[in-house]
């Protein structure tokens, strides 16, 4: 495991801090999951190609929860298959309640994947993933531009000259999530 | 001698040759209103209030930090509700550093109170009397409600801030290592400090008000209160300049009292940040608020200030480092934020100010808050010569030296707390273009974080002004003087069309400025909702950064908006402390409109507004221990809060579960049946991560099981059309809001009972436009809801 | 009417048809001494004191973290000394951290101290007579030192304390983000957090001995008190057990009267664990003092007790799981530490019975101490009755399995805050030999770290107390109870050989039971001292720790030695709160030996205790945040104090530079000249790796420059023994402390001088056995050493 | 640079943690220092050996601050060439100020040498050092069993069972120690 700076540098939790790993095996952790939701955050609308990765690993039947105002880019897409709106706090206080019914009333999720969110506010909700959504284990990755110690797994912190990068990592994952 | 009974009627006939020496004397209280159940709660008598509260808002936390370090069996590692060498879990663990937070918030005011009233009665004698004029009949609703007591002069606020000091200490024994086990009592007990700090701040509002005559309902008072200069454009740097910092009044009341007293009001600037800043433009006319906490780094670095005087709290810690930068000395006023400074209070004026304006010493401490205008205003005449010619704005030549040096490395970013790209910005101001550095002006919080890393040490907060300068020193902007109490006159108006929901609510952006995009979404708030005749109550640094922005017609919110405690006014209630105001018109609500006695009655009045009074909180730049206090204040009263994204790093929330059927029942207190009711409100305590969803949830957030269908239609056609306007859809949870039709706006009724019908399934009777089936409970007019068993009426 | 003037004398005749209602009475006071200079100091009144010692006592930082987490702008990274966005750094940050760890401290002390009185102002009323027998006169030396009030009954104290509250809640305002940036200031309101805590500990125990009549200088008090059993083996649980734990005594109070009452003292075990039960044994005789905090989890785990009932204070998070574990119904009684429990305060004790025994609820919150008795020992009785022949120590099968299925992994040890090496042990005793494991129990903390992370789920805490069983179940020793207050006839006794340094001096052994090596330790430092003819008084959980060792003949340290403050005393002087009489000492020292006035004369009397009063304080193991500020209670009054390794931990250490000429100038007061003196006391606050190191350094850290030559031969003598003793070898800088020949100790003088002659290089006169040229300075018996230019005689 | 988890699991203070090293690398960082301290503690009498390595490192010319009660082994060893009795929480005071002239007064270290001494005391005066010695720059490491995130370098955690591994290690250390 390569060591990484937080993308806030004073985000260190404690003892337990998540990997980096390449888009591949975040894909493929994530074909691993049960019931998986992709939960995406304001930053999705920074780009059109972020959000059309978001349809697309919404189209391999992961629902969507729009946080934010994320929502609007979905309306604008006219993608609404699965895609709710949540406030990203709340949405967070159901996830770490097993019995939360989830947003299709079949149970909650065994496995979230963050993508678009302010970074320090994912970082909180991932914190509190990882402390208290710990029976049955709830398995939080991000794929944002940032290492994220409070996820499970994410990506290194990726500067805005790297953006094409980012897209070409976006672009494995989607194809490496299996479903 | 006799013993006496403290508290008896003691006739002076039964004495004889008997010299009494006179302690306190206790006029005989008149009889004002009957003593309620709670007087002077102490930790566990509103438990079960907040235990019904904490069911239903069961407390959200999201860690911090995964240890423990509070004592040397630490650090412990709790990561995954793991135990430390205590005992402790993180969820206990994490309501204690709430509850730690707070202890820090309520202190800061009741301290601050508590240094206000030494100060005053020193000066003024404790019988300056409470009367905030004719519209004011209740003067302190807060310390009514809380400890009983109705306020006659200052001198009656010992025992007020006596029984906050108690609690407060009482509290802090509770973080001891070894001590509560329950995150429930953690957070009962960080309700009872939110609650107390809301009655420190009234304490303290109100010792000064009636000490310095601030605006009451007083002629000019009330919505009339002047306009003020707001912006760093406001100052004149060819005068001498003083500029105060902090929350605590005297020192600049001092100041402008000596400007005045020797003719100097327009030979020296006055200016401030934060809320001594607001204060003092309720005591001195001429003062001019320069900027908000954001800003005090820029505003010291831009050098405008001659003398710098400090008192307490949002003070920069390195403010001392940062004046000696500037050659502007610094006096310090109050004991809490010394800074290593030698006292030199009761020394010779003008050996002081001699060793001042030599830079013998770099300044001063001065803990009488009448020796310091003399001190502050000499030395800034002396000064201000000594500094003539000298500018701290960077040369354009070194303004492209330094955005040349930048190597794009990526570690001021890493150690900004908003991951500001820095490095980008410079890049594009190498290239020439200075936009992007000079838009991150309104962004930056302006912490100074990023130059402690940057390896080529580029004054990264100086290039930012540097490219922003030519916006900044044209900045000014106008904002309505803090006007302290809403009047009883005002809440007899608005009672029945707040409760009944016909003013759809209010809005109280309050505190600090940690804001996740910059000032101009405070204002974009305040715009939104005093445009949809909510009622905008503002204190603090969102009452100063909201005075920034002009519309086309170079107006401010201010200037666009009345001033009345009424659909549609944008009202400065004042500095911190007079948030505490906002609790007063919500409890006068309850007992002005609807007759609730107060004295005493804390939980009864609580659960009045949780279900009653359709007002929200907004913290949008959340920062510091007084804003979690804030907010908790707020909560236990029964008003929610959203935050700005920030404000999930206070760890805990209250959040609701509209899934949860038990947790909606309440009771109607009418027949003491139990009702399942819509989410009203949904949360106490919850973050948005940006300001357009901010807006909506704001507007769901002032929803109240008690509206009338009229109050709910307009409630929901805000809540809805801000959610169309901001997030393009509609809620997805709005039909849980629909009781019956005639809950929904007219205009839009047909449309809305269509959707209802289609996405719901609810039945509907198109001939009669009735709603059939669908909705969680009828609507009941008569509903009167509650929470406490003891209110119903006649038991069933 | 008339109005009245505060604290004037008004006249009766004056007023003609008025009716008083008398607030409260204040007797004229006696002049019982004349106001000092600094009556109730607020937080900058002895700032000019703190920052003699802190320039003196450099405070030394070493962080536990980097970082800071106060405020949302958080996480801030301050390594090396950088900026956190409020400006501060991290020197800075760390006085902050000690601040916060002192207030916590001293709230703990303060709102016990409030809890009491309320209590027993309730009980008996606010006459409560303040008398401590016939050689007590000064019956309260901190209130009269700090406050400049002779309290005359528990009344009184209702100013002390208010006193207090307003002090920690300004200094808890200090703390918020935004107030100090120096480090120093921070440090100088830690002191006077740690004066206010010595300050509530007295209220505290003066409240209690007063209600309570626990011993003083009545019959059967002082060196007289009685002895108690101490030991887990003391208690029998063939009968029914109430076990008390926590720091507040009156709800164990009650249930010794509920027993004597009932007859049933010899039918029912009352055993306590802390404080509490310290405070149990010195109102009820038959009371068993169980263990001290660092067994507490291994006592609830043994199951022994029938019924816990907690109070405040060092009571594991986790109490209300673990007496479930043991089907041990719980009683919460105090309002800070309610776990979550129902308050069933004045409900029907049948009823509570009922509930508690049935197991309907694991526990209940009673927060009236006088509802507890019966609740109490009627749970226990029935609760019993159900328990017999439960045990909840592993049986020899489970023990094995246990040891067998230990993987050696390790992390166990990774997780133990002593990094104890589990896995080692559990090998060895799965090959047969437990003596490792059995080891472990006494160095084991029993926090209980080691079982959170244990992969195979192994109850280690169980596994090793089974290891011990055998004699942990033997295990008993005696404690004198404590005997609260010093007498003053004690102290004119031994005045003179204490400032003269014939008698060596004080050692007092304060505090928690965190120690690196085990509770053995604790026992080696009061018999070396106690031997030596120092004066050892102990308080808390080392006067009870120390306790559980015997020698050869089978006797405790108390056994061994008498309980006079006198040579060669070891003192039991109570609970927590009880160590004020150790500064209550000192004070006497100055005011009943030295004649120094003593009311609101903080400063001078500190003074004089630093530089005169040979006494040193030690937590071998300090752990909480009552330490912390009890610690600095004693550094401001000018005592040392050594702690064990943990202490480190505490971030902050009050260390001089010996080495530093300008650091160790004193004043003489005879003539104003300054002297530069040998470094006595060298530190204020120091961490020793083991106890072998600490010997040695509180023998040196007992020295101080007003020795006469025969007292510092005498603590010469102790300081070079106990080096050459535990390290074998000379301590480096003894010669520091020589000033003439007669310094040294006659039995090995020429040896000495011989010594300083080789290896310092000076010049000795071998025919006159003088040194001639050498040490810092030359003896002078009439040197009067201060720290302050106002107590110089005549200026020269 | 491995990851380690500190001997005592939650002793993560911050961003800057050390790395850890093999004894030659560790080694030719300590014969890179000008002005060497070599500073050992009580755990130094947990066997000859440990105290013979001091010696060892001793008699290379590296002054040795004898903190806890090691001076003992010293003293029964009959090695006191350049060995002083400190207290440790003393002598770190010492050491964070530039201006203090050292044991031989000629001057404070720019290097020292954490050995044999307890973990949590060890790991707070290094991180006094980390902190506020920084100016002109001390550094610090650590040659105990500990891996220790406030030393600049140190090595693995080593358990009991790898006694002899670790000797080995401190025996290839003082080989590789060249002054
Ligand atoms: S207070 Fe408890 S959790 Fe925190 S460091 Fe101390 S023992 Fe650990
Ligand atoms: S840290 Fe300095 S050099 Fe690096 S990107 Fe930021 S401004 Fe540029
Ligand atoms: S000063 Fe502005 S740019 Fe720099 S770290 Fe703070 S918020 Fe970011
Ligand atoms: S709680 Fe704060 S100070 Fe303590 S370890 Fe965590 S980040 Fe550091
Ligand atoms: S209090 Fe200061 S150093 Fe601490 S987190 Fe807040 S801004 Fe950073
Ligand atoms: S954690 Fe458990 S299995 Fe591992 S060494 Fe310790 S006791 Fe054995
Ligand atoms: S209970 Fe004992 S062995 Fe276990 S971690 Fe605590 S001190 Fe170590
Ligand atoms: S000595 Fe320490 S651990 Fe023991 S009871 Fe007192 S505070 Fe608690």
């Amino acid at each position: 495991m390569v060591m990484e700076i937080p993308f806030d540098v004073a985000n260190i939790a404690g003892p337990e801090t998540g990997g980096i790993a390449p888009p591949e095996v975040i894909g493929s952790y994530i074909t691993s999951a049960k019931k998986p939701l992709l939960v995406v955050g304001s930053e999705l609308l920074w780009g059109d190609f972020f959000l059309d990765i978001a349809i697309e690993i919404g189209k391999k039947g992961i629902p969507i929860a729009a946080t934010g105002h994320s929502i609007k880019g979905f309306v604008e897409k006219e993608y609404m298959d699965n895609v709710t709106y949540y406030n990203l706090h709340e949405l967070t206080n159901c996830l770490r309640d097993p019995s939360w019914k989830g947003l299709d009333g079949g149970g909650n999720y065994d496995f979230v994947i963050f993508y678009g969110i302010l970074y320090y506010y994912a970082s909180q909700m991932l914190s509190c993933i990882k402390n208290f959504a710990t029976d049955p284990l709830m398995r939080a990755v991000s794929i944002d531009r940032y290492y994220h110690p409070n996820a499970r797994m994410s990506f290194t912190n990726i500067s805005p000259r790297m953006e094409e990068q980012y897209k070409d990592m976006l672009r494995k994952l989607v194809v490496s999530i299996k479903r | 001698m006799e013993a006496l009974e403290r508290g008896r009627i003691f006739t002076i006939s039964d004495l004889q040759n008997v010299r009494i020496n006179i302690g306190e004397i206790i006029e005989e209280e008149e009889e004002w209103e009957p003593m309620g159940p709670h007087p002077m709660p102490r930790i566990a008598t509103l438990r079960d209030w907040d235990f019904k509260l904490l069911n239903r808002y069961k407390p959200f936390y999201a860690p911090l930090c995964d240890m423990c370090c509070l004592c040397t069996y630490g650090k412990c590692d709790l990561t995954g509700n793991k135990k430390g060498a205590c005992g402790i879990r993180m969820d206990a663990q994490q309501g204690r550093i709430v509850l730690l937070a707070c202890l820090i918030g309520c202190s800061a005011h009741c301290a601050h109170g508590r240094h206000l009233l030494h100060d005053m009665i020193k000066k003024f004698g404790r019988d300056v009397p409470i009367d905030f004029g004719p519209e004011v009949n209740i003067e302190a609703p807060l310390t009514r409600l809380v400890c009983g007591i109705k306020p006659k002069t200052i001198g009656d606020y010992d025992k007020v801030l006596s029984y906050v000091e108690e609690q407060i200490v009482q509290l802090a024994d509770a973080l001891h290592t070894g001590q509560e086990g329950s995150h429930l009592d953690f957070e009962s007990k960080a309700l009872h400090m939110g609650m107390l700090d809301s009655l420190s701040k009234e304490a303290a509002d109100i010792i000064q008000i009636a000490c310095y005559h601030m605006p009451t309902s007083y002629e000019g008072g009330g919505p009339d209160v002047p306009m003020v200069d707001v912006g760093m454009g406001t100052i004149d740097t060819t005068k001498p300049v003083v500029l105060v910092i902090g929350h605590n009044v005297p020192p600049a009341a001092d100041i402008g009292a000596y400007l005045t007293e020797n003719g100097l009001d327009d030979k020296v600037e006055l200016g401030g940040i934060c809320c001594t800043a607001i204060d003092t433009t309720r005591v001195y006319s001429k003062a001019k608020l320069v900027s908000a906490l954001g800003r005090q780094l820029r505003v010291l670095r831009a050098g405008i200030a001659d003398v710098v005087v400090i008192d307490e709290q949002c003070i920069r810690a390195d403010v001392l480092e940062l004046c000696q930068h500037t050659q502007s000395p610094i006096i310090a006023t109050n004991d809490k934020a010394m800074h290593g400074l030698v006292d030199r209070t009761d020394d010779d004026p003008d050996k002081i100010v001699n060793d001042l304006v030599s830079g013998r010493v770099p300044g001063v401490a001065i803990l009488e808050p009448d020796q310091v205008g003399e001190v502050a205003v000499r030395t800034a005449l002396e000064v201000d010569k000594k500094r003539k010619g000298l500018s701290y704005i960077l040369s354009d030549d070194e303004f492209k030296c330094y955005v040349n040096d930048c190597i794009q490395c990526g570690s001021c970013t890493l150690a900004c707390p908003n991951g500001l790209r820095i490095g980008e910005a410079n890049k594009s101001a190498a290239a020439g273009n200075i936009k992007p550095l000079a838009d991150l002006f309104d962004i930056c919080v302006g912490c100074g974080r990023c130059e402690q890393v940057c390896k080529k040490h580029i004054p990264i907060v100086d290039v930012v002004t540097k490219a922003a300068y030519p916006e900044v020193k044209e900045e000014k902007g106008r904002m309505r003087i803090g006007r302290g109490p809403v009047w009883d006159s005002e809440i007899r108006e608005v009672g029945a069309p707040l409760v009944l929901g016909t003013i759809p609510g209010i809005i109280a952006p309050i505190g600090c400025g940690n804001y996740p995009n910059g000032t101009k979404e405070v204002q974009l708030i305040v715009k939104e909702f005093a445009e949809r005749n909510y009622i905008v109550t503002l204190t603090g640094c969102m009452a100063i950064d909201s005075a920034l922005w002009k519309d086309e017609e170079g107006k401010t919110v201010y200037e666009q908006h009345h001033g009345r405690f009424d659909a549609g006014g944008v009202l400065n209630i004042g500095s911190c402390v007079s948030n505490a105001h906002i609790h007063g018109a919500a409890i006068k609500v309850a007992g002005v409109f609807a007759g609730r006695p107060l004295r005493g009655n804390y939980e009864e009045i609580a659960d009045y507004i949780l279900s009653r009074v359709g007002a929200c909180g907004v913290a949008w730049g959340a920062m510091s221990q007084k804003a979690a206090s804030i907010a908790t204040g707020f909560n236990r009263l029964g008003i929610p809060a959203v935050v700005g994204p920030h404000g999930a790093k206070y760890r805990r929330a209250f959040m609701s579960r509209p899934d949860r059927k038990e947790d909606w029942t309440l009771i109607d207190a009418t027949d003491g049946s139990k009702v399942y009711v819509e989410p009203g409100p949904q949360d106490l305590l919850v973050a948005c991560e940006t300001v357009e969803e901010a807006l909506p949830m704001m507007a769901k957030l002032c929803i109240r099981p008690s509206d009338t269908d009229r109050g709910r239609s307009i409630k929901l056609t805000h809540y809805i059309d801000l959610s169309l306007k901001y997030l393009n859809t509609y809620p997805p949870d709005w039909h849980l809001f629909v009781r019956a039709a005639s809950d929904l706006p007219i205009a839009t009724r047909n449309e809305l009972l269509k959707k209802l019908e289609e996405e719901q399934g609810w039945k509907i009777d198109w001939k009669m436009k009735k709603i059939v089936e669908g909705p969680i409970r009828a609507y009941n007019p008569s509903f009167n809801p509650t929470n406490l068993e003891r209110l119903i009426r006649r038991k069933k």
